[in-house]
Parts: structure tokens; C-alpha cells; sequence
């Protein structure tokens, strides 16, 4: 299969695509909410039929004809292969039987370390700036799925020599310390960004620069990080979407409630025309 | 502190009105626990505790949307265990956040665990026993701030392990697809922590999309995820996730929860919400009036067209 | 020892003989466990390993007939970590007593532990702790002569808890009712420990009564107790646990259990009964033969006038 | 409703009878094959129509329209009201939701210690004279459930000052040695035998002989026990079975499997008709 490239593409959907392309066919995906579930409905209607898409509160292996808005929305029983319980599931990945993990926080460090609790600020964990949801179950994604991709924006705010809180964490203080605390779980392999991709150095665990998106220069990214950020000896620009994969990103999220502004004005009747609409439209690609 | 029949769990009808159940099994000072999880919330029980102004609450759970923002919002809950709280897509946990940055309404207590972990304190009380160990919170700081969870080298292999401690509340609601009036519950997808909630309460409520017959239960047995012994009052509530979605039987008011989100930005706004759609509608019979039941059917005809229980 | 391809739980297409499965999963050496209790036993795999002649063999169950007692006669099995050995109503287990009384066919070493710490020792296994703690066993010799079971005070309360150690086990060979060919298995009735023993064990063999397409599994995703992540091969075997009963499928087979048992009681009648229903049939398909689908029709039946999958 | 007791009845009926009476309506009774699901069954279709048997399988409360020949027998499965795994009805039982268990041994002391695993005779563990099936659920039973019913055959050789190996924990050395031990059920509340019933000293848990079974002396019952046998201040004759008991234990156990010789001689055409007959007759009863 010849790849075609798109050219016409916003950010969301090359973020989508990118996330897919972690995904190796066969794979179990314990997939947040978001580009992530798009990004493993995507590799599955392309390069890997075979992927298990594992859902937080329960259900696994969902093969929805509608876009998914929620770990436990009725999208993620539609079709699935087992629905059970929270803690089986989360056992499971524990097992080892979760290939990857994907994740976001507020806050990463060059360890790939998230934070997805409290923003200090001036104060602490007690009288936080910021309070965030807190981990859900990204902790546990960290400590056991089989290799984590972490996703969110570049920014300096962000991207820190130290986070204030380690959530979920990556490689911890680097070499083997995640050995060293008993962690089953691989750590993470890439961190998808608006901007660019990093991967981590396979014995340091620091995170080096790998490739930028089309368009994006290595300074830019450097301006963005709060270390001294090492870079790839060839950076490569990251592998732009497809034309299919792009086609199969607008289907499933046709009412762009991910890649665009859907959520903005939806009435129930749109919404309620969006979701029969999806169905059809959905048994093409099926 | 809880003064309660023992025998409730051996009552052969155990039907009762969520009012009365609320206010039976939920007296101030409760440590108490809801089922659910992204979808098959506790929504209704939820507006029903604030009504009744039921207070100074322990929560414990893993990721509550309504159960845990809202209580905390109303001013119902004085600690929380919990790993997240929010709502994921339609918006954030913003009453969560006013009472962690700015104790708005007051002060809450905060000790974090995370999902799976949250899962394991349920599993641990429901089989009796003080804890089980993980691997999960290894090198993280949820350890640094949780003095409950121990970290050990095992015993056997000296692996290093969490010791995650057990947790018996005094009160598990939990919402079903369905149970018959014994108590006996059955679960149509996913179940969240249902089945262990149930067990590791002391007393446990079943709230039900629908009471069905013994006899229906005992068609398909292997749908019973709560036995009737582990159940003090069943009590049926159709539409009691929404605006959340419950598999099998209605869809997510994802327009209504947009709206309702956008309301709870601002504590006026949310205080605005509690005033129109909890205690102005007086049930939750009034509620699903206001929201209306043309809407409500709607969502639910919606759903039939993707899912439908064979069972 | 196992030198298995990995990646076998990733096929789309599982399906196997059972003598290819047996040959593939079982070396000699294998520590092993099977699946049923009382009823839906793994008979076929059992006659199939004795049929392979597979020795030294580690079993570790809770309450094994036909796989306990029969392989312990063949003299496949050098060690088990069991809870109980016998037949139920029909007969004792001749060929445990023979070993443990008299060493025939030779030695076995034993480890005894009771139903429900097997139990834990394969849902510690599932999910990946080293152990489950537990008040079973505590005041009775089972501790005395098992220095796996560690007693401590538990961190929390100071309660006396009995440390029951994981098994992770090379092979698990479990019969449930019908599984796709990719390896999601449904039960129809209770489940023994099925869904922890092949979570458990490093590779999975799924027996069923009926391979069934992947749609009819989506339709009634609570039924699936193992999902397809954790199976390396799916063996077609309808009658598999005959004599014994299968929920929803086929009654107990009590005057051919009784007949079986009666021969058992002797060293003589043991072996001239594996001659006669193992070896010369050659296959489960022979032993079917010998009992007699007509026979087996008539338990399918009479199964039929009391329970019926409704599912 | 006035009792009318039977005259004609068996000992293996006084039995089942015996066993019926121990249990309450409402009762959860972790119920063995033979006597003891049979007295569970009389229990419920007489006096306590609320009882739920739990089999060590994993199903809860069935309905069967025929006797139950196993513990995993398929008649655990019918129309009962759930059917799960082995581990979570032993949880259950552990949580402390099983309100009487009834198990057997080969021999019981004093305290109601039972010994269901080797008889030492000359030897030891290792080389006993004779090895028995094991604990099976027994141990687990003897130390969750709410109260224990030993049933075994009174034979001075069974009834022994100390056991060989205590397989399943009655009060241990006495007092509050179950306390002690953090045993969460509690204890045996009797023992029933061929001639008589032994209930347990409510300081000291030693068994004392509370009633003879009609037509037994107490010097024969003292004859068949090895230790100094405490006995009642006013010892009582068991309560005959009533007529309604023995009716129903013979409708139930029409082919005398438990409760005669049925097992013998028993063809498959005998057998099945056995069972399709009592589908039939057993409709009445419900």
C-alpha cells in the first residue's frame, strides 16, 4: 500500500494520525478519551485491524459506529468483545496484557515524568494555584501498560527540568530507576506535541528531541522546553497524515467534537443528527 | 453512628422510595460510595442528598463526576478519597476546584489514590480482608502525600509491593440496569466497581433503571452482579444517570451536560442550577419533568439504534 | 523450560486440535491447572495428556477429579498443590490414596492448601501481586505443613492475616461454553476459577463446548470471562467433561461415573480402563465412540427439560 | 401449624430432618452434596422459605426441579438467582454474608476440631494409614461462616480427645481461641450424628450431649465417645422428623441416592427416568 500524504490537515488530525502510528497492529490500547480512542479507531481502520481498544470503566475491544464520548459512554460497549469491571480491567493491564498506554497531563519533566495533580504555583499540594482532576487511572497506565505515549502542548510552562507533582510516572530520575521502584510497565515511549515528537535515550531515559512537524523549526521547539534539550543527531520531520487517515479521522469524528470546535453551540437536535448520521456513514468503513 | 436494622439485608421486598432510602441509610457523617464510571453515574441519589442537606460526608471513590463535584459544591462532603473529579468532556470539576483553592464553600479533606488503587481498597473490603498489595503508585508522589499506603518488599521475592489499604463504607448506592425486589442486581455493560462496592458497604443501595421479577433474574443468572445478601433496599429510578448515558438504555445528554457544565463555571451559576433543577423540582420524578420526558425518550430511542440488550 | 512462541495470544485465529494444543503447551515438566469444579471438568484434556504419555507434570488445583486423580494414576504428575481429591458422590479418588498411601504408581509430593486460598493463589495470579492475604486457614494444621503460608499481623489493625503465596502456573487448560476463534470465552453458569486461571498461567489453552462466530460474542459481552488477550489456542471439544455434567449443555453422567469409580478401585481396574477408554480409542472422538452419541444425545436432552441457555 | 411427627422414617431421614432444623428463614447455608443440601432443601420448602443455598462452584440459590448430585451438579444452576466464580462465593463467605455452613470429617475432638485429611494411625502426615479427599471448601467454611453443623457417624474411633490433623478449626483449645486466631466466623453450633446431638459449651466450646436420637441411651452415646463426655443437666430426645419433613425428603430424594441404596444397580435408563420423573413431581412441591 503506497502512501498518499495529505495536504490539507489541521493540527488535531496530524496529532491523530501521529498518535495512530504508535499503534502496532494486534496491540491492546487502554485509550483515554480524545485523540487518543481516535487515534487507535484510526490505526484499526488502517494499518492495524487487529487492535484491542481497552476502556477505563470496563469494556474492551469496542467497535462503535458513532464517535466516543466518554470511558464509560455506551459507544464503548457497542460492539465490544467483554464488558466488565473496573478493577479486571485495570488487573489485566497490571498482567501485563496492555501494550500501550496513552496519557496527558499539565505538567512533564525530561523523565517523562507527568503531572496531571496540582499546579503549585506560589503555594504547595495543600494550597495548590491550580487543582487538576488528578490521576484517574493514569498512574496506574504508567506503572504497567507496556509502553506509555504521553500527549500535550509544547509549552515552557509545561515542559520542566521538575515537575511539582509526579502523578504517573515515566522513567522517574532515569537509567533503571523505574526497575529499581518495581514497575511492570515499560515507561514511556514517545511525547506527542503540537510542535513535535520526543523519544527517550534507551539508557539514559532522557527525553531528546525526534522529530518536528512540518513546518517547525528545532529552535522553536528549544525556546519551549525548560532544559537543556538534547536533540537528535538526524531530526527527522514527523511523517505527515495520510489521505486516508485524515478521510477516517473526519468520518469518525464528524461532528468535531475533538478536532474542531463541535462542542461549541451543539443543540440537541444537531447532536442527535450527528449521532444517527455517524451510523450510517460509519458501516462504510466497517 | 449508623443505627440500622441488621436484618434489612434478609427482608424478602426490599422496594423503597429513593427519599426513604436516602434518608434511612445516609445520616450526616456517613462515609459513603457511589457506582459508576464515565457512564452509569449515581446522578439521581446525588440531587436527592442535597435535598435531604445531608453533611459532613466521607467520599470514596474513584473518579466521581455529579456524585463528587456536586456534593462538594452543595457543601455535603467533609473528606474525600478519591483518585479524579471531573466530567470529562463536556467540562471540569469546577466546584472541586473552588473548594480545593479557594475553600469555597469550605474546606474539604483530600487523600488521593488512583483508579485501579481506588478499585483495590473495594475489592479488599469486599473479600474481608485489610489490603491487597500493587504495583501500581511506585515512584510516584501520590505516595508522598497518602500515608495510608505502605510500601513493602514481599514477602516471597522481595519485590516491592503498595499495600493498599481496605475500605468498608457505611453506605454503597449503586445503579443498575436492573434487580428484582429481593435486591438481586444485573448489569448490562460494563460495571465499574459495582460488585465490590456493593459487598465492602456496610449497608448497600440498589437503585434500578427497573424491578423485574425473580423469575427474570433466574433466566439469566450470569447477569447477577450483586446477590440479594449483600443488599439492604432496592429502589427503582429510571433515567437516573442522566444527563450521563447507561449502557443498553439511554444515551448521553451530551447538549444538556454541555449547558449544565457552562453553569457550574461560576459558583452563582451553580448555586443557580441546584436552586432550578434540584431543590425547585423537589424529586427526581420533578428533574426528569423539567428536562423533559420527550427529551428523555428521545435519548433513549437514540440508543436503540446502536445498542440493544440481547439478554 | 516452555519455549512457546509469545506471541501466539496475538493471532486472529487460534483455533487448534486438542492433540496439537496438548503437544504445543504441555511439555514434560509443566506446572499445570484446569478449570471446572464439580461439574465441567477438563476430562478430554486429561485423557489426551495421559494419551502423550507427558510426565512430571506439577498440578496445582482446588478440587481436581478426572485431572487430579487420573493423571496422579498415570504417573504424570511428580507434585500437587491441591485442596481436595476425589469424585464426589460416585467414588473416592483410588489413585491419590494408592499414591500417597502406597507410592504406586510412584511418589508424589503434596502441598496441601483449601479451595478458596487456591482460589486466591490463582486471582493473586491474575493479577499480579506476589500474594493475597486472608483469614482462611488460620488454627488448623493446613499451616503447619505448608511453608508457603505466611501468618502476620496486618500494618493496619494488627490483624492476624495468612499470606497466601501467587501461582502463575506454564499452562492452563480451561472448557467454558463457546469462544470465538480469536479466543473470547463466554460461561453459561458458574465459572470455578476460570477467569483467574487463565489470566494466571504464562500460556492459555480455551476447550469449548462450541466455537461461535465473533458477532454472537458481541452480543452478550457480559457473558465473556476471558477475553481473547489471554488465550494462545481454542479447541473445539463438545463432550469434554464427560461424565460429568456441563451447565446448559449435558446432564451428569452418574451410572457411567459410578461404573468408572468401580474399576478405579483397583490398581488393575485403573490401568485396564485407561487400555480401554484412553489408548485404544485413540482420541476424545474415540472415546465419544465408545460411550455412544446416542448416549450422549439422551444427556443433552435430558439436560434440555430442565435449563436452556436463554442468552 | 401443628406438628405431626412420622413414625416410619429412616435414620438417614431423622438426619436430613435434624439438619433442616438447624436452619432459620433468611439463612445463606453453604451446603454440601447429601444430607446437608438435602436438609437445606426440606428447610426451605417447610419452615424457611427464604433460604439461599450457596454451592462451593459458584452458584447462588437454586431452584432445582431435581435432586442436586454434586456440588457443580447442573441442578446448582437452575433458576438460580446468580452463578458466578469459586473465589467470589468463598469472598462472600469471608465477608461474612453465609450464615451456617455444614461440613463432615472423619474425626472431631471435643472442641469440634475436624480432621477430613489423613488417618495417622502408625505413621504420620507423610506416611499416614489412611489419606482422605482433603479440606476442599471445608477449612474455609469452618472458619467464615456465621456457624458450623458437623454431621459424622458417632464411632469412638471418629470421636477423639485430640484429631490427627485438624483439617477444618472448631474452637480449637476452647475459650476464645477462635478470637484469637482472627477467625471471622463462628464456630461449630452443633454436631449431628447417627444417635445423637452434641451442642457446645457456651464459655469453655466444649461439646456436651445435648439430645439422644429416640430409642438411644446416654451410656451408648458416652460408649462411642473417647474423652470425659460432658452431658446435658437435661438431656433431650431429638425432635423426630414430622411427616411433612419425610414426605418431602422422599420426594426430593426419590431414588434413595443419599437416603437408601439408590446408587446401586442403577442403570442409565433408570437414571434418567429417575430424573425426568421428578421434574414432574417435584412441580407440585414449588
Amino acid at each position: 500500500m503506497s502512501k498518499e500524504y495529505a495536504q490539507d490537515y489541521s493540527l488535531q488530525e496530524l496529532l491523530v494520525a501521529a498518535s495512530a502510528k504508535e499503534i502496532m497492529d494486534g496491540d491492546v490500547v487502554f485509550a483515554g478519551v480524545g485523540v487518543p480512542t481516535l487515534g487507535a479507531m484510526v490505526a484499526k481502520l488502517t494499518h492495524a485491524p487487529n487492535v484491542i481498544m481497552a476502556m477505563e470503566s470496563g469494556s474492551i475491544g469496542p467497535q462503535p459506529y458513532r464517535v466516543i464520548l466518554g470511558i464509560g459512554d455506551n459507544a464503548c460497549v457497542e460492539n465490544s468483545i467483554c464488558t466488565t469491571s473496573l478493577w479486571r480491567l485495570f488487573s489485566d493491564q497490571q498482567r501485563g496484557y496492555f501494550d500501550v498506554g496513552m496519557i496527558g497531563g499539565a505538567q512533564v519533566d525530561k523523565y517523562g515524568n507527568l503531572n496531571s495533580t496540582v499546579i503549585f504555583g506560589e503555594g504547595d499540594y495543600y494550597t495548590p494555584a491550580s487543582r487538576l482532576p488528578g490521576s484517574g487511572g493514569a498512574n496506574d497506565i504508567a506503572s504497567s501498560a507496556g509502553r506509555t505515549i504521553l500527549t500535550l502542548p509544547l509549552q515552557k510552562r509545561r515542559f520542566l527540568e521538575k515537575v511539582d507533582y509526579i502523578t504517573s510516572p515515566g522513567y522517574i530520575d532515569g537509567y533503571d530507576a523505574r526497575e529499581k521502584h518495581g514497575l511492570p510497565g515499560g515507561g514511556p515511549a514517545a511525547i506527542i506535541t503540537n510542535k513535535c515528537v520526543f523519544r527517550f535515550d534507551p539508557t539514559t531515559k532522557e527525553a531528546y528531541l525526534y522529530s518536528v512537524h512540518p513546518g517547525v523549526t528545532v529552535e522553536e521547539v528549544k525556546a519551549e522546553v525548560s532544559w537543556e534539550l538534547k536533540i537528535a543527531d538526524d531530526v527527522k520531520v514527523t511523517e505527515p497524515p495520510t489521505l486516508e487517515e485524515v478521510r477516517i479521522t473526519r468520518i469518525l469524528d464528524a461532528g468535531q467534537i475533538y478536532t474542531g470546535s463541535g462542542l461549541k453551540g451543539l443543540t440537541f437536535e444537531k447532536y442527535v443528527q450527528m449521532l444517527e448520521t455517524s451510523q450510517e456513514i460509519l458501516h462504510q468503513l466497517f | 453512628m449508623i443505627n440500622i436494622n441488621p436484618n434489612d439485608k434478609k427482608k424478602p421486598d426490599k422496594r423503597m422510595t429513593l427519599t426513604d432510602a436516602i434518608k434511612t441509610y445516609v445520616p450526616d457523617g456517613s462515609m459513603i460510595s457511589f457506582s459508576g464510571m464515565g457512564g452509569a453515574q449515581c446522578v439521581a441519589p446525588t440531587y436527592e442528598i442535597i435535598r435531604q442537606g445531608i453533611k459532613k460526608l466521607t467520599f470514596v471513590g474513584d473518579s466521581p463526576c455529579e456524585s463528587g463535584d456536586m456534593l462538594i459544591g452543595a457543601g455535603a462532603i467533609k473528606k474525600a478519597e478519591i483518585a479524579w473529579c471531573s466530567y470529562a468532556v463536556a467540562g471540569l470539576g469546577y466546584n472541586y476546584r473552588r473548594a480545593i483553592e479557594q475553600k469555597i464553600p469550605h474546606e474539604i479533606e483530600l487523600v488521593e489514590y488512583s483508579n485501579y488503587t481506588i478499585g483495590l481498597r473495594f475489592l479488599a473490603g469486599a473479600i474481608n480482608v485489610p489490603y491487597i498489595p500493587t504495583k501500581s503508585l511506585m515512584g510516584s508522589d501520590l505516595l508522598k502525600y497518602n500515608e495510608k499506603i505502605k510500601v513493602e518488599e514481599d514477602p516471597y521475592n522481595g519485590e516491592k509491593v503498595a499495600l493498599i489499604p481496605a475500605v468498608n463504607p457505611d453506605i454503597a448506592i449503586v445503579h443498575v440496569s436492573r434487580a428484582d425486589k429481593r435486591g438481586n442486581a444485573q448489569m448490562f455493560g460494563f460495571s465499574s466497581n459495582a460488585e465490590n462496592l456493593a459487598r465492602a458497604a456496610k449497608h448497600t443501595i440498589v437503585t434500578c433503571e427497573e424491578i423485574v421479577s425473580t423469575e427474570e433474574i433466574q433466566r439469566h443468572p450470569n447477569l447477577t452482579i450483586i446477590p440479594e445478601y449483600a443488599v439492604d433496599a432496592v429502589v427503582e429510578v429510571p433515567f437516573a444517570s442522566h444527563p450521563w448515558n447507561f449502557p443498553y438504555a439511554y444515551a448521553y445528554d451530551m447538549p444538556f451536560h454541555t449547558e449544565q457544565l457552562a453553569a457550574f463555571k461560576t459558583r452563582e451559576g451553580f448555586e443557580k442550577w441546584l436552586e432550578d433543577y434540584c431543590f425547585a423540582p423537589g424529586s427526581w420524578e420533578g428533574y426528569l419533568e423539567k428536562v423533559g420526558y420527550g427529551r428523555l425518550e428521545k435519548l433513549r430511542q437514540l440508543e436503540r439504534r446502536f445498542t440493544k440488550a440481547k439478554y
